[in-house]
This record gives C-alpha cells, structure tokens and sequence, in this order.
C-alpha cells in the first residue's frame, strides 16, 4: 500500500475562494449491482474518520441488479444529519437516470459528470467537473473495471473536498476488511482519482470538509443490525421469519450474531433456534408456539408479513402468549414500495387482529435505541404475556446511521410471572387466569414443568380464571376488563416520552425516524421564524400520561408523521379525545426519508393560517 | 404387558398402573361436549390409553389442536398436560416452535381434515418436511363438523352431501399420500371403529423418533354419516381393509411370544421398542415408498381403504430438532448466562463497527 | 288434523286477576341438538300470527349437541322487540343448567318447570307450574319422544298465556311445510300440552297475549338469510367462501337463492359461480381475480376471516378492484365465541390491511336494510373500485327477525367506469390510472375486451396513471393523494346517517343492531328520566358530514356501541377531532345482544356525574 | 408450421405472422429489469414465441403472478394483455376467481419456487385439485430471488448457499410429485437452457384443456449459479437429461411428416392439437402415474434431473369452469336481466316468510 507521501495535496491547499466548511450533500448516482454501494460507504467513513458527523440515506431500487440507486452523504459539523433534499454535490454515473438527475439539481449545484455522459448536460446553471471515471480505471482488469470505476470518483471526490487521503485509505481497508487484495485495487483507484483531480482539476465551488473531532467513539451502523444485536443481547432463544424487504437483513444479522456469539462454550451447540417459515403465518405461529412453552421468540417482517399475521397476533393478545414481531416498515398500502421508507403501520399494529385488540408498540428513532429497546422485548413481552412490536422502517433498518456505542445492558432479565414445580408445591393451586396482584397480570406454567397442577388449558375462545372453557357472558366481559386493565398497567410502566420543554404554547410530537428532522427542524424554526417549539418524542405504545398532558397544555401540537392518514394522531385521538381539537399533522408519504424542510414548511404553513 | 404372537397381536390386558405408577385416569380429560357417537370421542380414548399404557409422563406432552370437533378433543384427554387449542389450521406451525422451544416435550397435535387439509394444508406439508417429532393425528371425517357439515377437501368426489342434494365434485386430498410424498417417515391409516389397531398405531407413533401421521376415519355422526358418504361408520366399518395385524412392544416390556418370521415382520424402533406387523390376506412392505403411494392411488380409484402402517423409513432423516443442532437443556428454561453473551462480545462488535 | 273446536279454551276465559298484556319476555332452556329450535320457532310465530310484535333470540352454544341454549321471545304491543334481559315467563327443560337458570330468575317470575327438574327448585318468589312435559307426550314413538316434547311446553304456554291455538296450528304448518307428517305430530304434542294444561293448572300470574294487527306483510327472517337474497338481487355472478360461524348460513342462503333463481332459463345452467375456497385467503383472492376480469364477486367471513384477508384487501384498495366482503361479526378477539354477538371489527375492517389503507363499510340495522344495501354493495364496489364490506352481526345474521317485506329494487345496476372495445375505439387511448373526471374514481377495462389498447398492468407497488411501475416519490405520492380524493368522493356520496333531532343538547349514536334497543332507551330515557335525546344512526363509512354536524351541535353524544373498545369513537375521534371531546361511550361485549336497559343506564349514570 | 418426423421435432421455423397475421412483438412486453443472464428472461422469450405460434390473441389471454423475481416477468410478455402482478403466494387462487368470472379467458400463470412451494403452497396445490385451467409455470431457482437469496423449499438437501457456509438441511418439495398427487393432468419439467423443449412444452400446456404445470429450472444467476448449487446454469445443463424429444403440432396446422410408431408416441388433444414424444435413450410413458412418480422420486434420490412431459393424463377430468356448470357467456359481462331475479321471485320469497 502506498503512503500519503505520494498524495498531491487536495484542491483545498491552493483554493482561495468563498467556502462552506463541513454542511454539504453529496448525492451519487449509480446503477445497483455494480459495487456502488462499497464505493458510497467509503466516502462516508472517509468523512466520518475524519471527525465530521455524517448521515447517509441509500435510495435503491426494487429489483437486484441494473436500476438506478442514490446515495445520499450528508456532512455538518453541527451534527444535522437527516436527510435533506437537495444535494450540493452530485456525481452523475448512471445514464438511466442521469437526464431527470441533472434536471433536478438545484442552481449552482456542483456536478462531476462522467465523461461518457456529458452529451445530457443541457444547463449551464451549475458547478460542472466532467471526470473521465472510466478513462482513470482503464488499466485495471476488465472484469473489475465496473466496480472499481466507483472507486475513482472517491478520489476525485475526496481531492475536491478536501477529504483525507489517509481517512480514505482506512476506511476502504475497512469496508474490504477480509479481503486485502480487493482493498489494495480499491486503494489504487481511489488514488487514481484523486491523482487525475489533482492535475486535471482546478477547484470552482466552496466545499470544503475539514477535520473535526465529532465522531470519537461513534459507530457507523445499520438499523436492523442494531435491532439484531439488541435481540441477541437480549437473550432471544427463538426466530422463526420469512424473507421480506427491509426486514430480512435484521433477520439474517441475528442468525449472524446469534451462530457467531450464541454458542455453547463447551458443547458448541446452539442456544437458540432460528427457521427460515414457510409463510408469516408460519412464522408468528412457530413464535406463538415457542412463546408459549417460554421461548423468547420474535420474528421479523414488514408491512405485509403483519396483515397475514392478523389472526395470531389476536391469539397471542388473547391467550397472553409472549411475542415479538419487528416490523421494518416500508412504503404500503399493499405490497407497496418495498426499498422505500415510511411509518405506515402504526395504527394498524397497535389494533393488529380483529375484535378488540390492542397491543405494546416500541418506536425506536436510531440504531442505539434500536439495540437498547430490542434487548429489552422479551422482557416486556414475558412480563406482560402479550405481543410486542418493535416498529423500525427501512430508513432506520437499512441506512447506515452514525451512532453512539452501545451499551452493555445490566438489567437482569425479566422471565415474568412464571411459576415452578416449586412454587406449585408452596401454594398447592394454580389458576392460570386469576389477577393475584390486581395488575391484570396473571401467573403461567410452562409445558414440561414436572408437577401434576402445572397444566392448564391454553384456547383463543372464551376461558375462566381456571382456563376452562366458558361461554357466559359474564365470564367473558370480566376476562376483557382484566385484559383492558393489564393494559392500562402497561400504559404507565413503558417508558415516558422524551420531551424537551421550553414554554412555549406550540408543541411537536414526533417517533421512530422523524426525530433527527423535527430536531433540525425546531432549529430552523427558531432560527428562521423565531418561532419556539416545545417537542415530545413517542417511545412506545399504549401512549404514557405524559402525552396526554402535552397535548392538552399546548395551544396547538403538530404531530409529525411519515404516513398519509395521521396514524399516530388518530390514536392520540381515540385515546386523549379532551385534546383532539387541537392536534395538526405534519405528514410525509413520499417514501424517502422525512427532511426537516418539509417539517418547517409544515408547520409555517398551519401557523401562518 | 404386550404380547406378539404369530397370529395375532391382542389389546394387552391393562393393568391397573402403568410404569410411572399411574392410573388411566391420570390420562383422561373433561368430560366431551361432542355429540353421542361422534368418531373423534372414540379416538380420544385411545390417545389416554395410548399414552398411558406407553408410560409417558403427563406434564411432559404437550397437546397441540387447531379448530374444529377434533380440535376441541385435546380437552378430553390428559388434563395434566399443557393444552392449545390455537387457532384454525396453524397447529403444525405451532408445534415447530414448541419443539424448538422445549426439546423434552413429548408432543401430540390433533386436527380435522378441514383443519388440515385446507387452511393448514402448507403448514403441515411444511412441519412434515422439517420432521418436526410429534404425533400428528387427523380424525377425518370429510366434513367440517363444527360449522356444520360442509365437504372437506378429503370428502370423496361423488359423495353425497346430507340432504342429499349437494354432490362432492373435488379431487379430495389423500393426507397420506401427501405426508409421504414430503417425506414422512411414520405414516399410518385407521378408523375410530377399529380401537385394537389405533391403539397399537398411537403406541408405535408415540416411539418413533420423528413426525408421525395418522390419518383416522372418524364419523361425524351428525353431518356425514348417511347413505352415499363414504365416510360413514356403516361404508367405513364395511370396507376397512387391514394391511396387517399390527401390535407394538415398547422399549420397557418384552417381547413375550416368538415371532413367526414367515408371518410377523418385526421393526426395531431406535428407542428399542418393537413394531410387529403380521401377515394378512396379502403381503404388504411398508417400507416400501413406491408401493405405499401405488396403494393409495388404486385405493382413491377403487374406493378402497386400508388401514394400518401404510409407510415407514425405518432409516428417518434428523427430526426437527436435531437439524437445529441445540444444546440439550431447553431453550424455554437457558438462564441469563446462556442467553446473554459477555460485555467482550458487545465491545468487539462495537469495535468492528467503528 | 283436529279443529279448534276440540281445544279447551285458554287461561283467559277463566282468569279474572291482575293482567300484563301483550307485553312480555318468554325464554326457554333447552339442549341444542333436541329439536327444541323448532318449538320456540312455533311459539315465535303463534305470536306473530297474532298480530303482536315479536323478537326472538337463540343463544346457543358452539358444539353441535347436548350443550344448553336459551331461546328468549319478547312478545311487546308497542313495538319494543329489542332483547329485554329478566325473563318474565321461563321455561326450565334443561337440567344441565336448571340450577344456575332458576337462580338468576327475577323475583315473581313465572316458571314452567319440567317435573323432571323439580328437584333444582330453591325459591319460593316464583309463579311455579310443575309441567310433567314427558308425561304429556308418553304415547308418542319413544325416536320422536326428545324433539316433540319441545312442542308440550308450545300448548301448555299457549294455554296459559291465551296464544290462540289456530296460530300455533299455522305456526306448526308453517315450520313443517314440507312435512306433513311431522307437522301433525307436533299439533297432536302442542294440543297435548293445551289439554294437560287445561285440566290441571290454574293461571297465577298476570301474562296475557291478545290479537292485535301489528303484524300485517311483515316476514320473519334472519339477517343472514335477508343478506343472501340482497346480494342475489344485487347481481352477485361470484361467491368464494370458507366457512365459519355466524357467516356460514349467509353464504348457504346464498348458494341456495343462486341455484334457486339464477339459472338460466334457456340451458339451465347458472349465472353465477361459488366456490368453497381453501381457506379465507383463498376466498378473498377469488373474489379479488374475478373483480378484477368484472365478476359481481364476494365472500362472507366473521373476525377471524377479516385478519386472513387483510392482506389482500389492501390489495384492492391500492390496486382498485371491486371486492365484497360480508363480514358477520362475531364476539372476538381471537377465536373468540362464534356463537355470541358482537360489533368488534368495525374499526378493523375500516382500516383493513398495513399501509395508508381504507374501506367502506355498510352497516345494516335489521333484515330489510342487509337486504337494502346488500344489493347495493357490487355496485358501490364497482363503482369506486374497491373493497366494500357489509358489516352485520351474529344478532342480525342468525336470530329471527320480525321485518316489513323486503321491495324490488328498482335501480339500474351500476357497473363503474369501464371502457368497453368501441370506448376505446373512440378514445383512442387509455391510462387505468388517470383521474380524469377529477372525482379520484379512475376508468377500468375488463381483462378479455377485444382492443390492443384495452390491457394494463395491475400491481400491489407503485405505478404510473398508465399503469406502469414508478418508484418515484412524486407518483407514488400522487397517486395516495387520489386514492384519498376518491375516498372523500365516497364520504359525501354514501347514504347520510338516519336522524331523529328534538332539539336536545343530548345525542344519541348507534349503528346496526343497537338500533333497536338504542330506539327503546330513548323512549325510556323520556319516560323514566324526563330526558329527551337526538338520534343519529350511521348507515356507513366513511361517516357523512352530517355525523360532524350532529357530533358539533350537540353538548355531549353518547356513542352506543356493541364492543370494549369503542371503536366507532376512535373513528369519528379520527376524522372530526374537533368534537372528539364531547363524546361518550355506552359500551356493550358481554356477547349477549345489547338491550335498551343497558343503554339507559349507560348514559344516566354519565349524566348523572 | 410445425412438422413432426420420427427423429426428432426441430423447432418451427418462426413465419413472419402467425395465423392471427400478428407479428412476434406483439406478443412482447417491456424490457426486462432482472439481473442480467437470468434464466427467467429466457423463459419469457419462450412464452412470448409461444403464445405467438399458439395464435393466440393477446387481448384474449390473462397473465397472471404472485411477487418474486419469476412473478415480475409478467410484465416483460405480451403487453397487449391484462396482467396482475398480485401479492405474494395467491396467485393459484386469484386464478380461480378470473377464470370463473370469465371463462373465455386464456391463463397464464408465472411463479416461483418460493411464491408457489411456500407461502403459496396450499393455494397452488388447491387449484391443481380444482383443476383451473391455466398454463402455470414455476420457474425454479432453488432460491428466493427478489429477497436476496435465501433457500426455497425446492432447494435440495445438501444445497450450499453462496458465500459457502450455509448448507440446506431441508427435504426438497417436488412441485411436479406434489401436482400429480393432486391429480393434475399435465405435468412437465423443464430448463430455461433448453428453450427447445421449454417452447414445445409451453405450446402443449396453452392447448391442454386443464391445469397444466411446468416446473422450470431457471437459474438464478446472481444468488444461485454457484459451486455447490444444484439449481446453477453449469449443474443443470449438466444434469438434465430429457425424456424424450418432444413437438406439438397445433390444431390449425397439418402434421407434416409421417411418424415411426416405434419411435415416437402421438398424443392427440381434446382440441385437435397434437403432442409427439420421440423416445431417446429409454422408453418413458406419462400415462403411467405411478411410473411419473417413481421417476420423481428416485431423482430426487440419485440427485437426477429428469426434462419432458412427465405426466399426461389422456383422458383429464373436468376443468373447474366445467364443474361449475356456468352459462357460456363470461360473468363479466353478464347483464343485469340475466343477474337481477323478477319482481314475482323476490313476491314469492317473501311469501314463504310470511
Ligand atoms: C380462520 C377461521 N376460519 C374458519 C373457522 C371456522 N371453523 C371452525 S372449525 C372449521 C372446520 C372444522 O373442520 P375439521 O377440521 O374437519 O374438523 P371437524 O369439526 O370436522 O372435526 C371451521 C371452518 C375458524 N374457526 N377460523
Ligand atoms: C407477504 C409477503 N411476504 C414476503 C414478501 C417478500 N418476497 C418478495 S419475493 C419473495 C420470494 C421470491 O422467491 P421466488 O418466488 O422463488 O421468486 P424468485 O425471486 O426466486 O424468482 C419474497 C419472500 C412479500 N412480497 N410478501
Ligand atoms: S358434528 Fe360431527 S364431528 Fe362434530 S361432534 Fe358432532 S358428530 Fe362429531
Ligand atoms: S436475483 Fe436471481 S432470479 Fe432475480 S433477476 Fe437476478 S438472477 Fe434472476
Ligand atoms: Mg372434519
Ligand atoms: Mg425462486
């Protein structure tokens, strides 16, 4: 590998123009399939290595290989980094795309064009590098030539920008970690690239990263692999899934984590159970069933994984059958926009099943909450002896998020009211449906506990506190009331919103992905229209009393959603009707990822009516 | 004690206790809200006596249903065994994840042909095709009893719905034709109206170390058992056709009487229990695959119907649990300790993200 | 067959005390399976026959046999036949409930008590006839013994409470219309139990029956019967179904009236094809194939039917294909009690499926209106291309119902924008997805019309107004936008809610079956508390504006709903939040059908606070 | 114009117009977006070619699929007719419902092995039993394509994933054993590799008046085409071994050349057409059910890949729209005066209410 020595030095060293240092989009366009991915993830470990925040967003297309894909790197010393529209740099790779791509950039945009695409530059509105990428790789074996094409415009990039050559290197050896040789081409070509911009190039826009040192001790991470981790930690013994797009990279990282780190020390042998099912029904079914026999079990899915797991997400309220169902959202109704993000299953979740049925929903807003509610599921779903859901979405899932590092849980874990052989011998009876403590919460044996009243009689029909089956309607009302006030002992011991309090009359209530916009976009609001807000972030389902008290103490409270029908506000709504008069939407449904300028504009609007 | 002799393989005189010291009624259930006669009754009677004479502690199974009047009958037998009656036609799937689950359990699922061979039609082949060890019983009486007498996929083409007017059109499905083609290893065929060779069917379903289907005809007295059905008790009891005399010797008795090799044909189960299969009118292998599938398709072209143990790999493939290469505690009981790994995984993990 | 003149005359010849007439509620316990449906029948329609209104429900369990059912008739001059709980005459046949039966009688109730049953008789505030039932039919084939002695307590009831004996003569005919031979039988035990009745007892209580005219061209009939003949007159040509409880005997009646009526009269060969699907599943898929090629398709389901077709009726929502679901409902969550009521899935299948997803949902009140809108539904689903459902109840589907006679419907069917060939022709193009008449409802063709211009692509993801795939936001976007126009489209062109405004600050809302016992509690609310109310019932959803209106314009509105969870609060809490405030709810979920009691104290102890 | 000689059945060559006077692109669709090289393009080649040999117009023909890479190539044919590209795995049923609604309607069905062996499986097995009639072509990778490559059902034991480390454990589900069972009439196997075949078969399949299943291995290039894959390009073409030489002569068309009836069996359709199997190394009969199902079977054991028409039932049962007894003219397009019963109907309903 060759040293830093031989490097030109970037375009910032002879630059003397106006800059912008550390706020900058940039946007590639490629083609998936062709190892663009790789080439985008060293760009934004380069920026992260060298201490500068940085969030990427990967629009990529519905099929495997040969449609175009966007990603999207944003750097801001200020530690915004949500999506934002936009980009201030584009590098055009991808003629499919490329005619809609530059019709699209903003005046003044910094281009670099590929030198083959040069004939569909049609304005003169904007910063243009033509770069000839494929001219700068031509020596490398033609078979590779394709990926490592990608590889060029990171150099270029990284000359123009001023991004460290040395960040650069590490953070190509990282992402070809196990294999040295690729990451020795992919060096070369980088270098390529910027030795190509070196010469070539003489800087015309104001970009300019430098080195910052906002990123020590962070991760760079995927959602579902956060979620996956968080489950593991947790103590998961049970996936049964079926493959949906984007949930099954959370799926596959658990099996990853669960066969590296879920082994017995002496035997090898594993301590869980992973099935690929054959449906979703399958799956949540093999969950129930597990759950059930004391398992700690979940499944992952999406949107249309929980319409087919309808019926037995009743069961599993009913019956009171421990589970977890990740749901990684992705753009619905129906089968949907399956690598497009949204939040489009929250009201559906919550009531997921027919007849009266609620259930507990944890909306985590980024990788670290992901990991620290998943490993907090079981818990929550053994306690409660009911289903829980962890509703992701592909924004969280599936981009990589800068992040801090996790921390080792120290809770011990909660198996619930569980009762042993032991415990039977001690009070001689057992009622499986009887509320002891007056919490709503009952006491269950596991199959296989070896005593003789250890059994009970386990139906999704009507059941006595002694499980056997009844058809009065007594019977049946007082089991609903009990399960009505189980849940209302779960509303006040989930985790209260956060919330961030300024006295002003106008509130924000945002979850899951949103959060890091409405941040940015309380900000802008204040800045841009003096215009102070007060903001309340949902972390899980049944809403805590918390939220009720927001509401009614505000004058007005936009509810930001990233769906068209205002979900979270219609349960809002149903739950603290004394405030629904006085509850807005701010939505966004278009399948990207929720910017803070679509927030603030948002807003403004409804205010300034 | 059982007994295997040359001829014939009778219902052993039961004792008052079994092994474990416990008495048959230790293995019933709640009294049955089926209707009088109802074939599925009589196969819970059998499961009790089954699971009793084979000495299987009750807490130690777990009894599995979907939804219909079989479904219901897991309430009607062995009370100090966990129950779940789940919901309709995703009992095979459940059973996946309660094996997975608790690896001891023994476990016994209970399904109607609706159940079954409709809504869980792919549930089943699939929980067939990973093995998961269970008994897998169908009490088939090709209608759906619980609503009231609609034909079942299994209901005969030209079956004559009660009333008379409604004529069965469909293909029916052959549960035992299917389970074999997804490789089961255990495969039988019975009627409720011939207790001896349930009996002995159940014992040896209970020992074999994988999935075990049985496919009950068991009249629903109610809404399909008039002329022009065929799965009447009267068409039923008329054209039971037996493959064999079959007893079972389970691993703890001994095999009391010499076995006529000419005549008796003996399986080793692996737990050392024994199947003996004796001759009847015509010579049948079992463990032939091609032959146990031709039976059934001239039994679906004649209208025949035999019974007995249709299939059986006496070398099964890894049940369910085996391919999952668990550690033997089950997973259900793991402490904390097993199930949480060390703070230098978490740190490593972090590292390798950073 | 004997003539009246043979009968001694009834009770009321002879009795000269205190008299309650024309206003009471008999129920009889019985085992299911015995046959006695065909007694309370008679006694049903004895009463009907006499001109008195009448209301019958069964409560009977889920097996088939030898488990206990009550029939309860209430026999009410004015017109009150909602269910009335308190009995005031009981008929004890049952031994296996007789204990807890006698216990829960109202002091100075009247019981007819099976001698057998003697023995279970505790209390001595009861009117007490001992009936020796079995003795009465004796002579009777000891086969025939089990059914007719049901009809021994018809005569003697008939005796005591002056039902005329040529009405239960008819009633009998009526119910054994194809048997004569069973019909004389059972007049022979009905005239048995009269006599015996005549000879030994001696009326001690009040109760009486006397003609009156009040039942004139009206039918008797079950909802699910009434539901069945709308769809048949509506047009249905598709019906896939998977049996369940209470919707089976819909689909039965359905196949029946199909057969019946809808075969051609040329070749004799059917108009319309039903198919008994795999599993629900399977069901709505048919449905959903044959409205897509322009079949008049549906499926009747109950709860756990609705969760299996979640999926794909999203699948019709987004992809626009006509689709009916009848959805009976019973008492859920889970498996629920198929043979108890219940109103728990409206706020499920209102929003149906994951995703930004909605439906239209029609809510019949009794026979004539599942009739009414039942055949409406195909051509509201083929006019705005998408799932409807027609929500009805246990209570409705399978108990009698006195009903006016259902009228012909007289509309011209309304088949929605398709383009024929010669359309096409004329047009000269088509885009399926294109909002032309600016209502959101877009224009169809049929698969199978002779035109290359005719096909399109129909897809669950994102598409184009001509039908091809886009994933880009702005369509996708676009097209949600549309898709929630068409649904506003719908709101103000369903039928408006029914109203009965006196000007009261106190409102009233109830929909479907709490009709009735809603209409009886506002009237006792008068009576009793000197309190007037207005009446609003929603016929269907999406609720009309005047909903908004009556909800707005009142100080408070109870919102009566059959279910715990107030579902069609949290809806109205949705879409008018302004008002979400005002409203209350009167909640019902025992499983037993609502009664006007229930109401009336529902909403007096609210006032009262 | 086809010819049929005793050798072998070459593959017409393909006039300018067909019988419709309609051009080859006009049975095309819009460009594919798989992946380069897949097997599925190839497949939608054959049956673009094959509808338009079959003079088949499109308009006339509905074409019909679940989700997964296979289901997305619906899109890619016939532009000029209806498509529904539906949801995951209901497919089978869908198409019950179009062809009950119109029964003029030619179907065309395109699913994979995941669509159809799991989630769809019971649909699939369902519509086989009512015997919808519809071409439906599994095109069988081994893998879910479109979710990034994990195994399906069909994905043979011992199977390796890519990447090497994980290795299938689960029995393989025969898509063509499993649709015999159900009584399916027409059951081929074939290799998008063979396109000669593929195209012959899919003629056959257009012309059998029932449901006609063609299992297709068609190789997914991006996930499945590795050392270790028994679904890879290499091992198939390797592996496959047809037969016999099959042809079809369409009804519209003379059979051309004079055929040895040593050699080569003709199988005469319902609708005139003609189905030529030329034996090659073995006799083979697929009138023979059990013999259909002994050579599944032992392929599945030897790990043999047996192409052609594996199962033809000469004389099939009713098709779905015949057992419903339906009047001629489509549903569809019914008028009210055929669907709205008279005024005295609804009086005399009412009367026996009263
Ligand atoms: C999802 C769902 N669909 C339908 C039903 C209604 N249902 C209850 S049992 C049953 C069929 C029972 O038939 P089978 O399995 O043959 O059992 P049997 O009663 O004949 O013993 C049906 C359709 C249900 N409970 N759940
Ligand atoms: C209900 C549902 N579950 C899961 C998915 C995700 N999914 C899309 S395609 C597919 C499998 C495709 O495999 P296959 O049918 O073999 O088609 P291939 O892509 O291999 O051609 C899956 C699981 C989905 N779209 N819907
Ligand atoms: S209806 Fe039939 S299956 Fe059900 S209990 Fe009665 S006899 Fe048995
Ligand atoms: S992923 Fe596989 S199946 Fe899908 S298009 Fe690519 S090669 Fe074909
Ligand atoms: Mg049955
Ligand atoms: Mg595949």
């Amino acid at each position: 590998m060759g040293t830093a020595t031989e490097i030109a030095p970037s375009a910032a060293a002879t630059y003397t123009g106006e800059t912008i240092v550390n706020d900058l989009v940039i946007e590639v366009a490629t083609s998936n399939g062709t190892g663009s991915q790789s080439a985008n993830l060293v760009l934004m470990r380069s920026i992260f290595r060298m201490g500068v925040p940085v969030g990427a967003k990967n629009l990529f297309p519905s099929n495997i290989q040969g449609l175009p894909t966007w990603f999207t790197i944003r750097a801001n010393g200020d530690g915004w980094i949500a999506k934002r529209v936009a980009p201030d740099v584009f590098i055009a790779m991808n003629e499919e795309s490329v005619e809609d791509d530059l019709a699209k950039l903003r005046p003044g945009a910094v281009l670099l064009l590929r030198t083959a695409l040069k004939g569909f530059l049609k304005r003169n509105d904007l910063i243009v590098y033509e770069c000839p990428f494929d001219e700068m790789v031509k020596d490398v074996d033609v078979k590779l030539r394709k990926m490592v094409v990608n590889m060029a415009y990171v150099g270029v990039v990284g000359w123009l920008l001023n991004i460290e050559m040395e960040a650069i290197d590490a953070a190509i050896h990282k992402q070809f970690a196990a294999k040295a040789k690729a990451a020795e081409i992919n060096v070369v070509c980088a270098r390529k690239g910027w030795a190509w911009a070196a010469e070539h190039l003489r800087k015309k826009d104001p970009f300019l990263l430098r080195r910052l040192d906002k990123t020590k001790g962070k991760i760079i991470v995927e959602g579902n692999n956060a979620t996956a981790l968080g489950l593991t930690f947790g103590g998961c013994t049970f996936l049964a899934w079926y493959p949906i797009t984007p949930s099954s990279t959370c799926a596959e990282a658990l099996i990853d984590y669960l066969s590296e780190h879920r082994k017995d020390a002496a035997t090898g042998k594993a301590t869980f159970c992973a099935v690929q099912a054959e449906d979703e029904l399958g799956a949540i079914g093999m969950v129930v069933g597990a759950g059930w026999v004391g398992a700690r079990a979940c499944t992952t899915t999406s949107g249309p994984g929980i319409s087919l797991m309808s019926e037995i997400a009743g069961l599993s309220y009913f019956a009171e059958i421990p589970a977890v169902i990740v749901d990684v959202q992705r753009m619905g109704p129906s089968t949907g926009l399956p690598t497009r993000t949204c939040q489009g299953d929250m009201l559906k979740a919550y009531y997921l099943s027919h007849g009266d049925t609620k259930h507990i929903l944890f909306i985590p807003k980024n990788p670290k909450e992901a990991f620290e509610m998943g490993s907090r599921l079981f818990d929550v779903a053994e306690h409660y002896q009911t289903l829980v859901f962890m509703m992701t979405d592909l924004d969280l899932g599936m981009n990589y998020w800068m992040s801090d590092r996790f921390e080792m849980p120290t809770h011990r874990e909660d198996r619930g009211k569980v009762l042993t052989a032991a415990d039977l011998d001690r009070l001689g009876q057992f009622a499986r449906y009887k509320d002891v403590d007056g919490d709503g919460i009952c006491y269950r044996t596991l199959p296989g506990t070896d005593h003789d009243l250890a059994a009970y009689f386990t139906r999704g029909t009507g059941h006595t506190e002694r499980a056997t089956y009844t058809e009065k309607p007594a019977d049946w009302q007082r089991n609903m009331d009990r399960l009505a006030r189980k849940f209302e002992t779960v509303r006040r011991e989930l985790p209260p919103p956060e919330e961030d309090l300024t006295g002003s009359p106008v509130g924000v209530i945002a979850y899951g992905t949103s959060d890091e916009a409405v941040a940015e976009a309380r900000h802008l609001l204040r800045l841009e229209e003096g215009l102070e807000t007060d903001y309340l972030r949902v972390l899980a389902l049944p809403a805590h009393v918390r939220v009720k008290e927001f509401l009614s103490s505000h004058r007005v409270t936009y509810v930001v959603e990233q769906n068209r029908d205002a979900q979270m506000r219609a349960i809002f709504a149903a739950e603290f009707p004394e405030s629904a008069s006085r509850v807005r939407s701010v939505l966004h449904y278009s399948g990207d990822p929720i910017d803070a300028r679509s927030v603030v504009e948002g807003i403004v609007k409804q205010e300034k009516r | 004690m059982a007994t295997a002799t040359p001829t014939s393989t009778p219902t052993p005189q039961a004792p008052a206790v079994n092994r474990l010291n416990r008495q048959l009624p230790d293995y019933k259930g709640l009294p049955s809200t089926l209707c009088a006669g109802c074939g599925h009754d009589v196969i819970t009677g059998q499961i009790a006596r089954a699971y009793w004479e084979s000495g299987v502690e009750p807490w130690s199974l777990a009894k599995l249903s979907g939804i219909g009047c079989s479904s219901k009958t897991t309430a009607y037998f062995l009370s100090k065994s966990h129950g779940f009656n789940a919901v309709h036609g995703r009992m095979a799937a459940i059973a996946a994840g309660v094996t997975a689950a608790n690896r001891r359990l023994a476990l016994i699922g209970v399904s109607g042909d609706g159940d079954t061979a409709s809504i869980g039609f792919s549930h089943f082949l699939h929980t067939v095709r990973r093995n998961v060890r269970m008994v897998y019983v169908i009490e088939n009486n090709g209608v759906y009893g619980l609503t009231k007498g609609q034909f079942s996929a299994t209901a005969d083409r030209g079956s004559v719905r009660k009333g008379g007017v409604d004529v069965n059109e469909s293909y029916p499905i052959d549960c035992c034709a299917l389970a074999i083609e997804m490789g089961c290893s255990f495969v039988a065929r019975s009627f409720s109206g011939d207790t001896k060779q349930l009996l002995q069917l159940l014992k040896a379903a209970i020992a074999h170390p994988g999935m075990a289907v049985l496919d009950v005809v068991s009249p629903c007295i109610t809404f399909n058992n008039h002329e022009g059905s065929t799965k009447s008790y009267k068409f039923a009891k008329a054209q039971e056709d037996p493959l064999h005399e079959i007893g079972f010797v389970p691993h703890f008795e001994p095999m009391l009487v010499d076995v006529d090799p000419g005549k008796t044909k003996v399986i080793d189960l692996p737990d050392g229990g024994k199947i003996t299969l004796t001759k009847l009118a015509t010579d049948y292998d079992p463990a032939n695959r091609a032959g146990a599938l031709n039976l059934l398709a001239q039994d679906k072209i004649e209208r025949r119907f035999h019974t007995g143990l249709i299939y059986h790999n006496p070398s099964p493939s890894l049940s369910f649990i085996e391919q999952m290469g668990m550690v033997d505690e089950p997973l259900a009981t793991l402490p904390q300790s097993s199930t949480r790994p060390g703070r230098e995984v978490l740190e490593q993990v972090m590292e390798s993200l950073s």
